[in-house]
């Protein structure tokens, strides 16, 4: 076995680490790696024989208890039965905004996304939302959102329990301040500085001149990763099951 | 009582310009249904994404059928973005009703409970809330210092879902996939596709009743096997991901959509 | 996580003073376990009925356990009008929130959806209206000539349900009776008696899970066979009726209805 | 077969001809003339080749078709797929309004009634509610209601869709007319004359001095009844069903 640690397997383990401590996890559709890292929180927490965690992987019929159709996901979030989801989005902005809609002026957006999903309801809802968006650019990590599908912060008056809880990239980690409405640098993945995050984060964050870096998984977790993990992933995601590294 | 048609007859069923409510691809969509539908040459539809659409509204709204789409989302998951919604978005070519997932639930609940609108958490904020006049801010009656938007009922005139099974009587399995059956309850009528109809009534059978829309709710059904093709049937068949890719390359440009369509065995 | 218990655990478990949510006889009431509550001398209970309350709930309010009943009724079926409740109500002697069924499960809706209030059609007019703080007639947001009732979120603290199965895992079996479905979602806790436990996942048979609770609701289980008796379990078994009868004379009075209590193997 | 009609089998015939024409009929529970009445006109229109009537019958396994719960009623009635349902009351008053709580001051009444159930919903919603209380007295028919369950009528702020269609007794057939907010009388039972029933009612109302008779069932309705209709009751009211006369 290869045990040098490709880039999503180190995004998978960070994804279990942000999850440290949940009951119950959700996972959208289309979202390979949060529903590994997930996964394989799960699989360490076994192993460590702590507390099981839940997983409702949309999707799935395996790893999804829901049996109340879609709307449970939204029903259960404001019951407070879960701890943790995670949004991507075109844009991300500074203060957490993101923008899953488009870019330019609404509606006639020139570059049209899907749309905001669940992003409006859940991200005030779940107390650990992570924003999960593989591309690192100032394109996609802006001084503000053209659209805000979901906002990052909200005032008093409304009911929020739930909002930003981390930024996760394919260069970096950042954690969200939600008194100050910021982002804050936590960790630079292997291969880069800080100044490659300055130079292509279109916001401004606290600790710039960050020096920590990502850890990486030990050969353990790797090991869970390239076997077990890749053969849950199978079910709804075969396609990205099929391009991880394997057991051997 | 549930009437028993062909696909081509519940296709003519579906006239132009209604509210029309779909479930979203792998969990009820019927998009050989809408292939009919859009070789019959039906226009002007309110189409209500319940939450989110796929490849069938991508094709409805390739075919020049929609006049306003009310939707959380559109996409081929895997296989990209949706091309003709993200066209006529450009375009200006529909009327859009952006929602979020939960919102539309809230709206077809209302429905459901016959009340004109329903409270929901979150939304305020986003920039969603200044589009729709059919979303208020309000005060929660019991705490004037906490808002809270209301959302209107969404009534779809007629629904369409494909499902596993239906039987004799109208009544139609749907299992845990109870959005499809608010989607029902919510809309003044629903018409429903099948892979087959079963002669013994599925209320008989105690384990699947909470999984069963009764016959009340059904106004039609129609036997289409392989019905949510290309996409996929929920606990029944997988998507056909190279049939959704093909699409999604071939509806990149305006002519290619009208080719694939064309060539699938459509009216040109 | 679920945990699994003896029914005394259970009894246990349930401290004085919750609001406990109990399903109606018949289809989920769980007499059983409340005839245990009673023993170990439960006290200052407010009971939500959801939506109405039988033999269980007579029980608890003879044997002086409930402080607050919020119920659209309480009856003892075929067996006529509900004894302690019907001389509690006389003596004022608990505090009484009467509803109708519809608006207990609006309550339920509400905090199912997590929602502080849910709108509901009706009850203007109705003397229900002026004794319920938790209730207010608004404006429609839409249209300020129309009136509507809004009603409060019930959030019971626990819920105790009777059902027929549950397996290993927690997941718990309720079939069509979706009630108890809404009130395990409304309620922060809930404790399930079965007749039996499966070894097998419920959640694998894909008839069975639109009529399963999954485990993520349900924090504790016990076996107690027979524990819907003397009422009924749905499709399952009949009611007793000979049985509730006998109760229903017996709990005329205060003197009668203890010896029926203590004469069923209780603390006494 | 005693082709002489009972005082209940005319209730259950006067029932059916009440709910002439709905295509959907839904019955409480512990009401069995009223299934019997709906139950019945199934049959005849089977036996006349109308379209078939959807029967709801609340603690039925065989006639129900609901599949959401006891909270599923409710809702079908909000839809207006619900076309009549029964109400009864320990009073019922000139006006219509109902009584299901009890006598007296509330909330401690010397006499307690089970509850409004879902009668302070219904008669708002559901077209036609039949008012069904065998006894005939001026104790269950009253001037005014010692408390509300549910109004008669409403005013035009108020969604109302439904309300009164008729109140039938073990002495009278009565029809309530919406704007006038007054009952009328009908037909009378036979052994009845218009004195006994103004005499037993404690409400005014109009056609006073009646002269017409509630009509019977014809021999093949009798049989329907004694055959087809015991047996269906079977299920949910087998001691009702038991103390019918039968066949033959």
């Amino acid at each position: 076995m290869s045990q040098s640690c490709t880039g999503r397997e180190l995004l998978i383990y960070t994804i279990a680490r942000l999850l440290n401590g949940v009951q119950h996890v959700a996972v959208g559709q289309s979202s390979p790696m949060p529903a590994a890292g997930a996964m394989l929180l799960r699989a360490m927490n076994q192993d460590a024989g702590k507390e099981d965690v839940q997983l409702s992987i949309l999707g799935s019929v395996k790893h999804n208890s829901f049996t109340s159709g879609a709307g449970e996901l939204f029903d259960c979030a404001a019951q407070g039965r879960l701890d943790a989801f995670f949004l991507g989005g075109g844009q991300i902005d500074g203060q957490g905004n993101v923008n899953l809609v488009g870019t330019g002026d609404y509606p006639n957006s020139p570059v049209r996304w899907p749309g905001s999903f669940g992003s409006a309801y859940l991200y005030f809802l779940v107390p650990r939302v992570i924003l999960f968006r593989e591309e690192h650019s100032v394109r996609s990590l802006v001084e503000r959102v053209d659209f805000v599908s979901a906002p990052g912060a909200s005032d008093e008056t409304v009911y929020r329990k739930g909002g930003p809880h981390a930024l996760l990239t394919n260069a970096a980690l950042f954690s969200f301040d939600r008194d100050a409405r910021r982002f804050r640098l936590e960790s630079i993945h292997p291969g880069f500085d800080w100044r490659d995050i300055r130079t292509t984060t279109g916001f401004s964050y606290d600790n710039e001149k960050c020096e920590t870096t990502t850890p990486l998984p030990d050969s353990k977790v790797l090991s869970t990763i390239r076997g077990r993990i890749r053969e849950e992933l199978h079910e709804c995601y075969p396609q990205f099951a099929a391009r991880m590294p394997g057991p051997d | 009582m549930t009437k028993f048609v062909t696909p081509q007859a519940m296709a003519e069923m579906i006239p132009s310009g209604c509210k029309l409510g779909l479930a979203p691809d792998d969990y009820g969509a019927s998009p050989g249904l809408v292939r009919m539908l859009i070789d019959r040459g039906i226009r002007d539809l309110h189409v209500v994404c319940a939450p989110i659409g796929g490849m069938q509204v991508d094709m409805l709204i390739g075919a020049g059928a929609v006049s306003t789409l009310e939707t959380s989302a559109v996409s081929l998951g895997e296989a990209g973005g949706a091309p003709c919604f993200n066209r006529a978005v450009r375009e200006g070519a529909i009327r859009l009703l952006d929602g979020t997932c939960p919102a539309v639930f809230a709206g077809l609940t209302a429905a459901e409970k016959g009340v004109p609108f329903m409270p929901i958490r979150g939304i305020i904020g986003s920039d969603l809330l200044k589009r729709r006049d059919d979303w208020k801010v309000a005060s929660n009656p019991f705490d004037e210092a906490e808002k809270i938007v209301v959302v209107s009922a969404i009534q779809p005139d007629i629904s369409l879902i494909h499902a596993p099974e239906a039987d004799r009587f109208g009544n139609v399995r749907l299992g845990r996939r109870r959005e499809v059956m608010l989607l029902a309850h919510a809309s003044k009528k629903t018409f429903v596709t099948v892979e087959r109809i079963s002669e013994v009534s599925l209320l008989e059978d105690e384990k699947l009743a909470a999984g069963i829309l009764p016959a009340m709710y059904v106004s039609a059904v129609a036997q289409l096997e392989n019905g949510g093709w290309p996409t996929g049937l929920y606990a029944e068949y997988p998507r056909d991901g190279g049939e959704v890719e093909k699409y999604a390359k071939a509806a990149r440009s305006a002519e290619g959509f009208r080719a694939y369509v064309g060539g699938l065995g459509g009216a040109a």
